[in-house]
């Protein structure tokens, strides 16, 4: 498919470095961790997580990103997607737990409007530098959400690895996690230890090129698996012994280390 | 089977640029049945490519610029030796350079890591300097193939770009200077518009078109080189199905590469060769050889 | 619209080879919509073409060697007398010959008809001896066009074939030599064989590939063309919607050429011509010339 | 589409130059009257009306009618099609005449086999240069048959014409014609001066290239109309004031007349 040209309809700021762009495009077949590749003219072409139908939620990092947040209503950028294997849904008897660090609570939170519309119990361990950037705590609203702020300037002082460290994972069926890969591969490495793993689903980021399972730059070792396309999401039995936590690529193709 | 100087599984091969980024990408495509793989093509530097959208799919096929992003091959030892390692297909490293200095460079570099074979990307139509630009003159043709040739000790195949007024001039500048095969074809040069921003899609502006609209021109090309030249022709692009294979075959070619067509099935290379075989059974044949340009004779 | 010394009905225009052998065919497409109507390329001598299949529609396109079939300039002269009582769109006469001399012959011998433009075809890439055959040779497409400029009195178009290393050297030539405008493109060379007979489809073997399969090659080679020339480009290749012509508009032509879409919809200059207008009203735009060549500043 | 490699499983000889070849291709959706492009590997493609779903009904004229007239059963050929427009089904209440001649019955019959079929009237006049080239005379069991021949040697002798001058057309509702233009012409100005010709369906001959209406050799003065595409059947309304009975073209476009 060549890029959707998208209109942007509604900007909100969620924290200084993070804003939801709402637009007239309409994924309504996105299932919850596809992505999309967002082109933004002139400048690059990137991927982001669906946020929802029809907004990403983008933290300011680099070219793509500040480009995109000189953009106002009414202007556009190209969508191609979704893209990608989202998050298993959860059965209606199912008890979930979320795990969500920084701007990784992008994928997660339409996991838990779905999980709220269907009146599933969803607990959510949410975290981020501090409480500005606390992303979509109001869409946590399906259950009991610990918050961590890593200043302390709100909820526990500290990681959410601190609070899952003491949270009794034998309770959910499903954990869903994404944030910072070093975050992630901390909390892999809690629930290995605790054999919950496998009932955990990770969000995982590498650099793409065509996003399409094409061209390889995203491939993980040591399977050769596309984190575009047999990803973004990966259940944490298909991690285990993987690259993960350990090196990603840069768009050359060389490792860099975590 | 053995094809130009290397003995393959089936006469299915992983083509360049296609999951062929790392060791473990390129054995998992021999894991799915590629008779061969080829890497991503090496340089003599680290290069990051272009911006993106560095490839789209388009109404019947793909545009792609990724600019040869790629570790360079002090960076890719360590794949070729991992790929090695997990398979027992042959590897055919494809590398690019801007003259023959480089192209030697970048072989002689890589030749710690065993690749079976060389494959030397004069083709790539959307990386200055690189690529095509080097690619449709047959004296620089001659004079890389010939130091490459001379550099190394295993097979080296020489892979054209359809984007030249006579792709066998070229064809034949690469087989005199020694080369043990003829891949053919890389993309076809083209672009595609954004109508609604009025921006080219690719980051590059413009690149080279692959998939299901570039397999006529290849077929085309295969027939032309099978004519022209004496060593074999590997015949690449647009291939998503036996019938296409088959279809490339008989024009000239002694087994195909397969790009694009991964998008749609990883598995792809295990159902065309199946499906190679069914076509031999079905006619009476015994080997892939028994049916490489057999369109020739067909008047 | 004034393009390239004509007076266009609309941007959309018949190309050559598409319903042109008769005047009531060419009235017909004027009827339906065209801005302009070219006529199949009419030669010195007659001519009976490739034996059949000369067409044949492939998975993402057509596949086409007609071998220039025509009744000569003498016995054309009526048909364009006819086209012309039934319509008051421009007629373009699309010319051929081995050479200079030839292409003068045919054009003079044309003039008493009056067709409102010339269209030489040095492309077609099926006709030993004849289009591409002289078109990839700047220096023949050079004298080819200064000839027949010397010769009459209405603008010269010449078409050029995709099938080179480099457009622009031969669109320069023939811009210098006196072009009116750079008509791109003519069909890509390419080929289909049967795999279960073994048969190249064609009776002519090979031939030219047109309809979507083209469409990215033939917007690369307009935007080159509007980026190298001074005089207009009209874009021609695998247009089948509004769309697709105004993205061909967005890379540098001032008008557009539509032929094998007509398989699918004889009404379809209406709906490009159109078309064009709605896109063009929806950006705020009042002409095609507007939009012409945009895509080179969005940067 | 590409021509479908098609296996030759009969042969009939219709007569001493007409031979119906039946295929393992069937077309299940053409309609009679509809055209099939036949492709003699290595020596040319040429129009051949569908006999029967499955059929063509071959004429010996030239080279790749003589070189089909090689093949066994066994061979193959390639067929591409059911192309072009076919003749109007009667409805159930209508009263029909067929008018054949010589190979001229091969598209006739599909409908004839159609009326048969729905048990409705209808009536033939076949005519031919002589009794053994009288085709699918059989066939056309669906009501009254008028044989004329050239010759004399069945029927009546003389032209189809003949028998059609006498026969009151006033009771048809559709009158089906195929046979040499010449002798569709003379139809065509019999049945216009009775201004029944509107009533009535010709199926031309034109030199064909491409088949499927895009290269303009088969195309038809004044209208430009394509015989592949807009025809080969026109109703005789069409007709009127066109090339038809006056002239056709050869392969390099220029005029013959007839
Ligand atoms: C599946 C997936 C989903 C993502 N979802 C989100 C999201 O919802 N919100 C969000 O803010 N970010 C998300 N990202 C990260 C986002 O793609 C990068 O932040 C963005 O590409 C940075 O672009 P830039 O031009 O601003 O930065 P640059 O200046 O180009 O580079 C900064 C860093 O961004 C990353 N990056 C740049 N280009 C790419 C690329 N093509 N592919 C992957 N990473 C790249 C690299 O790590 C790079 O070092 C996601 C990434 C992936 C792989
Ligand atoms: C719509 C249509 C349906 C037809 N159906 C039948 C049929 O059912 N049975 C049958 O016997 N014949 C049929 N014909 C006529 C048949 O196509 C010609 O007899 C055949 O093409 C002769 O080919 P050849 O190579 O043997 O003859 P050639 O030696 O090539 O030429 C002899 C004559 O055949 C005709 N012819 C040759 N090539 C073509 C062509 N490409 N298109 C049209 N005419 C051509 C010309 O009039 C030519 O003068 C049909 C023609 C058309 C247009
Ligand atoms: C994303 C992508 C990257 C490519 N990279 C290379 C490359 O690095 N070296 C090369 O020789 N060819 C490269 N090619 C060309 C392919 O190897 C192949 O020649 C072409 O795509 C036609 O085959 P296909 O239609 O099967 O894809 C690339 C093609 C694509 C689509
Ligand atoms: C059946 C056919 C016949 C053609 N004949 C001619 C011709 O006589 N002269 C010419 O300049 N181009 C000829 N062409 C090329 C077309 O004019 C056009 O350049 C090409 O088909 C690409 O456009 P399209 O994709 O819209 O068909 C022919 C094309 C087809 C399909
Ligand atoms: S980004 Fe190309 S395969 Fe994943
Ligand atoms: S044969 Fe080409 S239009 Fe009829």
């Amino acid at each position: 498919m060549r890029p959707i040209h998208s209109k942007i309809t509604e900007i909100v700021e969620e924290s200084p470095n993070v804003r939801t762009f709402f637009f007239d495009t309409q994924f309504d077949e996105a299932i919850p961790g596809q992505f999309v590749m967002v082109w933004v003219h002139g400048t690059d072409e990137v991927p982001m997580t669906l946020s929802g139908k029809n907004s990403i939620t983008v933290q300011k990092v680099g070219d793509a990103t500040s480009r995109m947040f000189e953009l106002g209503i009414g202007d556009h950028m190209g969508l191609r997607g979704p893209f990608g294997r989202g998050f298993t849904i959860p059965g209606n008897g199912e008890n979930v737990l979320f795990i969500a660090g920084g701007v990784g609570a992008a994928p997660i939170a339409p996991l838990a409007d779905i999980v709220k519309a269907r009146g599933i119990e969803g607990r959510t361990i949410l975290g981020s530098r501090c409480c500005d950037e606390l992303l979509f705590r109001e869409r946590f609203a399906c259950g009991r959400v610990d918050i961590t702020t890593d200043d302390g300037s709100e909820g526990r002082g500290g990681f959410v690895t601190d609070q899952l460290a003491e949270t009794d994972t034998s309770d959910y069926d499903r954990i869903y996690v994404c944030g910072p890969e070093i975050m992630m591969y901390k909390v892999f490495e809690i629930l290995k230890a605790r054999n919950a793993h496998v009932k955990a689903e990770f969000s995982l980021h590498r650099y793409f090129k065509c996003g399409i399972g094409v061209c390889g730059a995203c491939s993980m070792d040591p399977d050769g698996l596309c984190v575009c396309r047999d990803g973004p999401v990966f259940n944490g039995g298909e991690l285990e012994g993987s690259e993960f936590g350990h090196y990603e690529r840069d768009s050359s193709g060389r490792k860099c280390h975590f | 089977m053995k094809v130009a100087g290397i003995e393959l599984k089936n006469p299915t091969i992983l083509a360049s640029g296609i999951m062929g980024t790392t060791g473990a990408a390129l054995a998992r495509m021999s894991r799915n049945g590629a008779g061969a793989v080829v890497t991503k093509s090496i340089g003599p530097v680290p290069k990051k490519g272009h911006n993106n959208p560095s490839m789209v799919e388009l109404e019947c096929g793909y545009i792609n610029a990724m600019g040869l992003p790629n570790p360079s091959y002090s960076g890719f030892c360590e794949e070729i030796g991992i790929a090695k390692g997990k398979m027992d297909a042959p590897l055919i490293a494809s590398i690019f350079g801007g003259n023959a200095a480089e192209f030697t460079e970048v072989a002689k570099g890589l030749l710690s890591s065993k690749p079976d074979c060389f494959e030397l990307n004069v083709s790539c139509p959307h990386a200055e300097g690189y690529g095509a630009s080097v690619g449709t003159d047959p004296d620089l043709v001659h004079e890389i193939t010939a130091s490459v040739v001379d550099a190394v000790d295993v097979p080296v195949w020489v892979k054209l770009t359809p984007n030249v007024t006579d792709i066998t001039s070229i064809g034949r500048a690469a087989e005199s200077a020694g080369a043990s095969a003829i891949v053919a074809i890389n993309t076809v040069r083209g672009m595609a518009i954004d109508i609604h921003s009025g921006y080219p899609i690719l980051g590059n502006r413009f690149g080279g078109l692959s998939g299901p609209a570039v397999k006529p021109v290849a077929v085309k090309c295969v027939y032309d080189l099978y004519e022209a030249l004496d060593v074999p022709v590997i015949g690449v692009g647009g291939i998503t199905c036996p019938e296409d294979a088959i279809e490339m075959i008989l024009a000239g070619a002694s087994a195909v590469e397969i790009g694009s067509a991964v998008h749609d099935d990883t598995q792809i290379f295990v159902k065309i060769s199946k499906g190679i075989d069914t076509y031999l059974q079905k006619y009476g044949y015994s080997y892939t050889e028994d049916i490489t340009g057999l369109s020739h004779e067909m008047i």
